[in-house]
């Protein structure tokens, strides 16, 4: 794959359109992973806009992100930061050829205090 | 036999970059019919008219057609041109060969060929039509305005200046509009009562203008020039020629509780009121959901206490009905309500406000008689964020989708007058962009940040939360690419504006065009930016889309010019585009009236011949051509197709119909 | 005389297809009207009247005639007329034929219309005989013999056969084609059939219709008869009998634009409607009661006088089973056309 | 039925003697007993050909457009259907209904000649009606059909009632009648758009364009039809298996839509036996469906539903994907 | 009978749109000054207001070849003309749902309200349409034969 479909690649993944973002920042304002996150939402959406997706690729915040989908509430343009961190999250999972979280390694009592959303979190950050 | 000419207009490189129009010139010459075909690079230029006219004249042309932009343009344009040169106006037809066709197909042969179709289509049509002749209507010389903000005022005063009668129409007690909630102006920072009070008092005086307040757009009937207008008095329960605005009622009332809506709700009135002190007319207004008396019956305090006795409880909603020439829609707008963004919990935190609210708070007339008190508990706050862009630019669906253009210029404007009076106050604005076009603006803004010290953080707010009694504002530092949170005394939310709904019914009743965003729309963007695509109704304020005071006053100016040139003539030209019944296919069988819109359909006995010496009496429509708008909707109701629409008739669209299904 | 047993029908159909058109009643959508013969198609030959007539096959109801193709300001003008195949036209009644013979002696004498006769010649006519008329028939009062019509071929049809007779070279040539399909005999069949059905078509409630009124010598007076108004007084106007006439002939000739040009065509037309004959100065005739008595006047005195007598009404009885609101030609004569009607 | 026709033709003598009407409308007696025809009668003597069977099917109320024209006042015979039509004529004022006696008649269903035939009964010369079914004679014998298999297909769905009345003659009691009118329409409506369009291809490609339905038709009464009229760039005369039936039979059921009272003269009166009704009562299952039940001729005044509308219409994409209702 | 084609190589559909003046026609200006393109098979007749629309205009064009009608007007209750597009709704619903009934392809015929200031929508509209109608292939069902073939 070219660097071109890579990137087309990313985008059709995400499913957003990155050309909407007015680049406000409210998403990156509102994320409570932000510290953590070496690539901050925003950027997410404007780098991927700008094609730099090798640093995207290589980047731990696909990992810190806590799917928790704060930045597409928030987003006034309807863009979907989060999206754009999940395609890039599976891409490198994909290429990694592996599943990190299969079903069945979820121990049979769920605590009850962990909150669902981030459960699904999990599934959605681990199962490719 | 037709001679028809026909124009291919290159619009500079605006259509021959994509049509060929030398081809399309060419080509026509042998359709049927054509006589003269040229092609040159501006039809709607000096240049371009005088080719026409010299055309319709050397080759005694019976029909014209244009091959140009659209015919909302410039058809006017060439209709006037043919009309000098002797052809009748209404035989030109325009081929929309540009924004119909160059400006969306890339392709040169498909967009040459369409456009070939596109002409072909307007020749076709253009045989069959007929010189028409406009009608003649009087004109009744008295404008309405609907609004008494700074826009309707503006208007009405320009309007009544040129000595024409005026009539404002305002829903609320009194006039000022929104302008008299503000406090300071920019970028000039005078104070807005100071410049807006004397127009107010001016209108009140001027002997053409007649301030009917408290009162509403019931129904509008007829046309341009011939608008007849249904007005309700609503109920004040106060006799306004009684009235003499001492106020001793407000004092007396037991009924103090309610909200008070001129302070933004900021603080309460009583139920008898004066919404502030210089409103005109300076006549007090009971308020029927508040007062004791309305509701039970027992109280009457005001009654005693009223030395002119000009309280009267059994006043009922009046209706009076006027005839005017033209109207002024100048219905201004409202913040958009902010229930969508718990976000910046509007809701939820007292300490959390809207810009208009904080007019309120600054201004020396308010709740705080200007000093700046927080409404939680009345302290001075030391830390106050700014948000901008809440809810405008928002395509989310919960907000506005366009910019709302002031929030700009007073965010700063709120900003520098906070840190010039309390300088020991830290301001934060947190903005996606500054916009700040227009004379002296950007160096407003730029004082505000450099003289001020106001600090400007490009980045946007994703939450205000409580926290120990302070509001955290947590949002974006994009420049330093950095999450940063404010710990804030007072969160100031410069929300979007919205048309002031009561707009959609005017518009209705005015038949005016009202777009998505409930902005009326202008006939034309640029070039006739003040009118509506209704005739005789012209559009001032923010009700057409945002903007700020100075463009206001101009619009509202602007608005009055045409309505002067509207009402200096006496009689108006009428569409001659409208229904006309064949009478000897007429049934007379009502369908069309029971669909017209206007009332412009009669029916009337007429004695027809039926040969052989006999004849019979049959009852058939009649079109009141100045009434008739030329919609069609009657063409389509007639069974017989007796009824048919000049200039759009069933022939001439069944042949374009024709022509332009033809590959 | 040849005979083919009733089931073997088809096989004849499918013959004569094979060497030439074969226009035949067929029902369809539960009308019996004649139409181009094809494998699976309901062919009804013991339907008495189709609802339109045969001359629809040499007189359609709509007929190209030429057309004009345009370019530019250029206009060609092209003859659709083509060589006609030779087609069959099969199972027409005694009525209907001597329709045909009514429209020849418009079509056909000078000027010739062309259109018409390259139908014409190109149909061999297969004639069937009626067995069961029914009481809306009276072609016995124009001299019609239902039970042997004439044609290029003679048929009876019976419970188990079709008796085929040639009568012409046209119907010799024709019958040589299907010739192996046949078996020979059936006139003793026959001319039973034609005695048990002459003894009805005597005793038809029309069988007697007195037309002597309607001669030329007359034409002012039943022109001018008062009876015109009362009996055109529920007339709608509309074209039915004149449709599903046999012998009316009228038509209008139209354009009708199309992407390449202007094809001009004609089609039915009839004198009950108030648009028809419509001229620059309006229509010559202005109310229903004068359409009721061109229509009329024309079949049974204007006719005639120009073609040596000869009715254009044949009996057929279709109007008389298809006028909307049962107005027809029996009413008519019965009114005006003599005293043996009383 | 006979008693009926007996009171009706008194009624019409002492009309036409006491001056009280210039003229009644009725029917006359045919050739054979199964063919009135619509007839104006002037004096007592006429009457003499006047009849009442079941074979008296023709709505009259067309008629009156003009009759009511006429000097002096005219009666007419209307059964419930017809009433339907009196009143959407008058409400296009068609009619002048001060100059109209109206004589409501029963019904109890007409008879159709040609479903009679069909059951392969000819040379017919008389019908009895007794309860459901029907006696034939002819001339070779007598028959015995079951009413409902021979009425007029208007007649079938027919649950109207006399919606204007001056006065009345009705001895009998129609029986009670809960038929689907609009079952026909359904069963066409689950078809496929391939099986609809075939259908409809065969029925209207007998259509000759006689324009019997529309000259029938009581909501076709305009002075000129716009088929005639060559201003519409419709006109158009007889054309067969192309294009112009569907063209004609879509505008004129769009024309009578809203107005079509479906008194069914138009499949009645059809040659080719075409199920016209099939076609107005789609509008009218379409109307009573997005825009309230609605029945044309109900009233004398009011607008139809084409001619009014609430601001809360189906879209007609919704309608188009069905999902409006 | 005529079935529908199911060749659909190199098809481009003949589109005709009525549009009103007042909204849907400005909103096709509007889509031609933005550069929003739609295919140049898209041809518009500028009529008043959507209601005066006859439908044997609509069917006139459908005889002529057209492949798809479309219908553009302003949107319920802007109508310049007050009540206009009201009458057109209730007349289109009918219309389109008759033909249907008729056995013509529904898809064929449509009804869209775009507003003066809705070129984006009117370009999309027009790209939805004739994507669906080339899916659909060529209107055989209401051509006039004679059109196309000349005969």
């Amino acid at each position: 794959m070219t660097k071109e479909e890579r990137i087309e690649n990313l985008k059709t993944l995400s499913g957003t359109d990155v050309r909407k973002c007015m680049k406000c920042g409210k998403c990156s304002g509102r994320c409570p992973a932000f510290k953590d996150m070496d690539i901050k939402p925003h950027q997410f959406v404007s780098m991927l806009e700008k094609g730099k997706i090798e640093e995207l690729l290589e980047c731990k915040a696909i990992w810190n992100c806590l799917s928790c989908m704060a930045c597409v509430e928030r987003c006034p343009r309807g863009v979907a930061p989060a999206a754009v961190v999940e395609a890039v999250r599976s891409t490198v999972v994909r290429a990694q050829g592996k599943n990190g979280l299969k079903a069945e390694d979820i121990p049979p009592i769920v605590d009850e205090l962990i909150p669902q959303q981030l459960l699904v979190s999990a599934y959605r950050k681990y199962n490719k | 036999m037709q001679r028809i000419g026909v124009f291919i207009c290159w619009c500079g490189s605006n259509i021959s970059a994509t049509v060929d129009v030398v081809k399309v010139a060419e080509v026509i010459k042998n359709e049927p019919g054509v006589v003269y075909s040229a092609n040159y690079q501006y039809m709607c230029s000096e240049n371009g008219q005088q080719l026409i006219k010299q055309a319709i004249k050397e080759h005694n042309l019976t029909g014209v057609v244009i091959g140009s932009c659209s015919p909302r343009m410039h058809e006017a344009t060439f209709r006037k041109a043919a009309e000098e040169a002797g052809l009748n106006p209404y035989m030109v037809e325009v081929a929309n060969i540009r924004e119909h066709c160059s400006w969306i197909h890339k392709d040169m042969d498909e967009a040459t060929e369409k456009a070939l179709i596109l002409v072909r289509t307007a020749i076709a049509k253009v045989k069959l039509n007929a010189p028409l002749t406009a009608g003649e209507s009087p004109v009744i010389k008295r404008a309405l305005v609907i609004g008494g903000g700074i826009a309707g005022i503006q208007a009405a005063l320009d309007i009544a200046d040129a000595g024409f009668e005026v009539d404002i129409v305002e829903k609320n007690a009194t006039i000022g509009g929104r302008m008299a909630q503000l406090d300071k102006t920019f970028p000039t920072l005078d104070c807005s009562a100071c410049i807006l009070t004397p127009k107010m008092v001016d209108c009140a005086q001027h002997e053409k203008i007649d301030i009917l307040s408290y009162s509403e757009v019931e129904e509008v009937k007829g046309f341009v020039g011939n608008f007849s207008v249904k007005i309700r008095r609503k109920a004040r329960y106060v006799d306004e020629t009684k009235c003499t605005g001492c106020k001793v009622c407000m004092d007396k009332c037991p009924s103090k509780k309610g909200l008070n809506t001129f302070n933004m709700g900021l603080n309460t009135r009583p139920a008898i009121h004066i919404p502030f002190a210089q409103a005109i007319p300076n006549v007090a207004v009971i308020d029927p959901e508040q007062c004791i008396k309305l509701k039970t019956g027992k109280c009457g305090i005001c009654q005693k206490f009223c030395g002119v006795g000009a309280i009267d409880y059994e006043q009922k909603d009046s209706f009076i009905e006027r005839q005017y020439g033209a109207i002024v829609v100048a219905t201004g707008f409202k913040p958009i309500e902010l229930d969508a963004f718990n976000e910046y919990g509007y809701n939820d935190n007292k300490d959390v406000i809207t810009s208009l609210e904080l007019e309120r708070l600054m201004n020396a007339a308010g709740p705080t008689n200007g000093v700046l008190l927080r409404p939680s508990d009345g302290e001075h706050p030391k830390v106050i964020t700014f948000i901008q862009c809440v809810g405008s630019r928002d395509t989310s669906g919960c907000g506005k989708p366009y910019c709302s253009k002031i929030c700009c210029m007073y965010t700063a404007k709120h900003a520098m007058l906070i840190r010039e009076k309390y300088p020991d106050t830290e301001v934060h604005v947190f903005y996606i962009d500054v916009r700040t076009p227009g004379k002296n603006y950007d160096e407003f803004f730029r004082r505000a940040v450099e003289q001020y010290g106001v600090d400007y953080i490009k980045g946007m707010v994703g939450k205000v939360y409580n926290e120990n009694g302070k509001l955290m504002v947590q949002g974006s530092n994009l420049i330093d690419n950095e999450q940063v949170t404010i710990e804030s005394d007072l969160v100031v939310l410069a929300a979007a504006i919205e048309p002031e709904p009561s707009v959609r019914k005017v518009a209705t009743l005015l038949t005016a065009s009202i777009d998505t965003n409930n902005f009326l729309t202008e006939s034309h963007a640029k070039l006739r930016p003040v009118e509506s695509p209704t005739a005789g109704v012209y559009l001032a304020g923010v009700c057409q889309g945002p903007k700020d005071i100075p463009e206001t006053v101009s619009q509202a100016s602007a608005c009055a010019a045409k309505v002067i040139g509207l009402l200096v003539k006496d009689k108006l030209k009428t569409n001659p585009c409208v229904a006309t019944p064949d009478e000897s296919m007429c049934n007379g069988c009502s369908q069309c009236a029971n669909v017209c819109a206007y009332g412009a359909i009669t029916y009337v006995d007429k004695e027809f011949r039926l040969g052989g010496g006999k004849t019979e009496i049959r009852r058939v429509a009649s079109v009141n051509p100045a009434v008739c708008q030329g919609c069609g909707a009657c063409t389509v109701t007639c069974p017989s197709g007796a009824m048919d629409l000049k200039g759009f008739s069933s022939k001439q669209i069944m042949s374009e119909v024709e022509a332009i299904c033809k590959k | 005389m040849f005979k083919i047993a009733k089931e073997r029908l088809n096989e004849l159909y499918a013959k004569i297809n094979g060497q030439m058109g074969l226009f035949i009643p067929v029902k369809k959508a539960g009308e019996v009207n004649y139409e181009v013969w094809r494998e699976g198609k309901e062919v009804s030959l013991e339907t008495l009247k189709t609802v339109k007539s045969p001359k629809n096959m040499f007189f359609p109801q709509t007929e190209n005639m030429m057309k004009f193709k345009t370019e530019g300001k250029n206009l060609e003008i092209i003859d659709v007329r083509g060589e006609k195949r030779p087609f069959v036209l099969f199972g027409v009644k005694a009525c209907d034929y001597k329709a045909i013979e009514v429209l020849d002696k418009v079509f056909l004498a000078d000027p010739v219309d062309t259109y018409y006769q390259s139908r014409r010649n190109a149909t061999t006519i297969v004639t069937l005989a009626c067995s069961k008329p029914e009481e809306s028939c009276f072609c016995s009062v124009f001299g019609i013999d239902a039970t042997a019509p004439q044609g290029d071929v003679t048929t009876w049809l019976d419970g188990e056969n079709l008796y085929w007779q040639a009568n012409t070279e046209k119907g010799e040539t024709l019958t040589a084609l299907v010739k192996d399909l046949f078996a020979e005999g059936g006139e003793a069949e026959v001319e039973a059939q034609q005695t048990a059905t002459k003894t009805i078509i005597d005793s038809l409630p029309f069988a007697n219709l007195d037309l002597s009124k309607f001669k030329p010598e007359n034409l002012n007076e039943l022109f001018n008869a008062a009876e015109w108004q009362e009996m055109s007084e529920a007339c709608l106007g509309c074209g039915t009998c004149t449709f599903v006439c046999p012998t009316c002939q009228c038509f209008d000739i139209r354009d009708f634009k199309t992407n390449e040009g202007v094809i001009r065509y004609r089609c039915w037309d009839s004198c009950m409607y108030s648009d028809f004959t419509l001229m620059a100065h309006g229509n010559s005739r202005t109310t229903q009661m004068q359409r009721f008595r061109q229509r009329f006047m024309h079949k049974l005195v204007y006719y005639p006088s120009q073609n040596d007598g000869l009715y254009s009404c044949v009996g057929c009885g279709r109007c008389v089973n298809k006028c909307p609101q049962r107005l027809n030609i029996v009413k008519v004569i019965k009114t005006l056309g003599g005293k043996d009607n009383d | 039925m006979k008693d009926v026709e007996l009171k009706m033709l008194e009624r019409a003598k002492a009309l036409l003697e006491s001056g009280e009407v210039a003229r009644v409308i009725g029917w006359k007696k045919g050739d054979f007993c199964y063919d009135p025809s619509p007839a104006s009668f002037e004096t007592v003597e006429e009457l003499n050909g006047f009849v009442y069977d079941w074979f008296c099917g023709a709505n009259l109320s067309k008629y009156l457009i003009e009759m009511s024209k006429k000097e002096g006042k005219t009666a007419v015979f209307l059964k419930p259907c017809d009433t339907y039509s009196f009143n959407q004529l008058v409400k296009e004022h068609r009619i002048k209904r001060e100059n109209v006696h109206v004589i409501a008649v029963e019904c109890l269903a007409k008879l159709d000649i040609e479903k009679i035939k069909a059951k392969g009964v000819s040379m017919v010369t008389g019908v009895e009606v007794i309860g459901k079914e029907v006696k034939v004679t002819t001339a070779y014998g007598e028959e015995t059909l079951k009413k409902p298999e021979v009425i007029l297909t208007k007649c079938e769905t027919c649950q109207k009632t006399h919606q204007v009345k001056d006065e009345e003659i009705i001895l009998h009691d129609r029986p009670e009648r809960d038929v689907d009118r609009f079952a026909e329409v359904a069963k066409l409506e689950a078809m496929t758009a391939d099986e609809r369009f075939a259908f409809w291809r065969e029925q209207l490609s007998k259509c000759i364009r006689c324009n019997a339905c529309r000259n029938v038709c009581p909501a076709c009464s305009c002075v000129k039809c716009v088929f005639d009229n060559p201003a519409s760039g419709i006109a158009a005369k007889a054309n067969d298996d192309k294009f112009e039936e569907q063209l004609f039979h879509i505008i004129r059921a769009f024309h009578v839509a809203g107005r079509c009272t479906d008194c069914g003269e138009c499949s009645r009166v059809c040659p080719q036996n075409i199920p016209l009704h099939l076609l107005n009562r789609k509008f009218i299952k379409d109307i009573d469906g997005l825009y309230g039940e609605y029945q044309a001729g109900e009233t004398a005044d009011g607008k139809t539903p084409l001619t009014s509308y609430a601001e809360a219409d189906a879209e007609p994409n919704d309608v188009m994907k069905g999902e409006a209702k | 009978m005529q079935e529908v084609t199911t060749e659909k190589k190199e098809f481009t559909p003949n589109i005709v749109a009525f549009c009103c003046n007042w909204c849907s026609y400005a909103g096709a200006d509007l889509a031609g000054s933005s550069r929003l393109t739609y295919p140049a098979n898209v041809k518009i007749i500028r009529v008043p207001c959507s209601c005066r629309v006859n439908p044997s205009f609509v069917l006139k064009a459908f005889q002529q070849g057209a492949d798809g009608v479309i219908l553009c007007g302003c949107h319920p209750g802007d109508c310049h003309y007050v009540t206009g597009n009201y009458y057109t709704r209730r007349r289109m619903s009918l219309l389109f749902s008759f033909l249907n009934y008729m056995g013509i392809e529904k898809e064929r015929t449509r009804v869209e309200w775009v507003s003066a200031a809705e070129g984006q929508r009117f370009s999309a509209v027009m790209n939805d349409f004739v994507k669906t109608v080339t899916e659909l292939g060529e209107n055989k069902r209401l051509t006039d034969l004679r059109v196309k073939e000349g005969e």
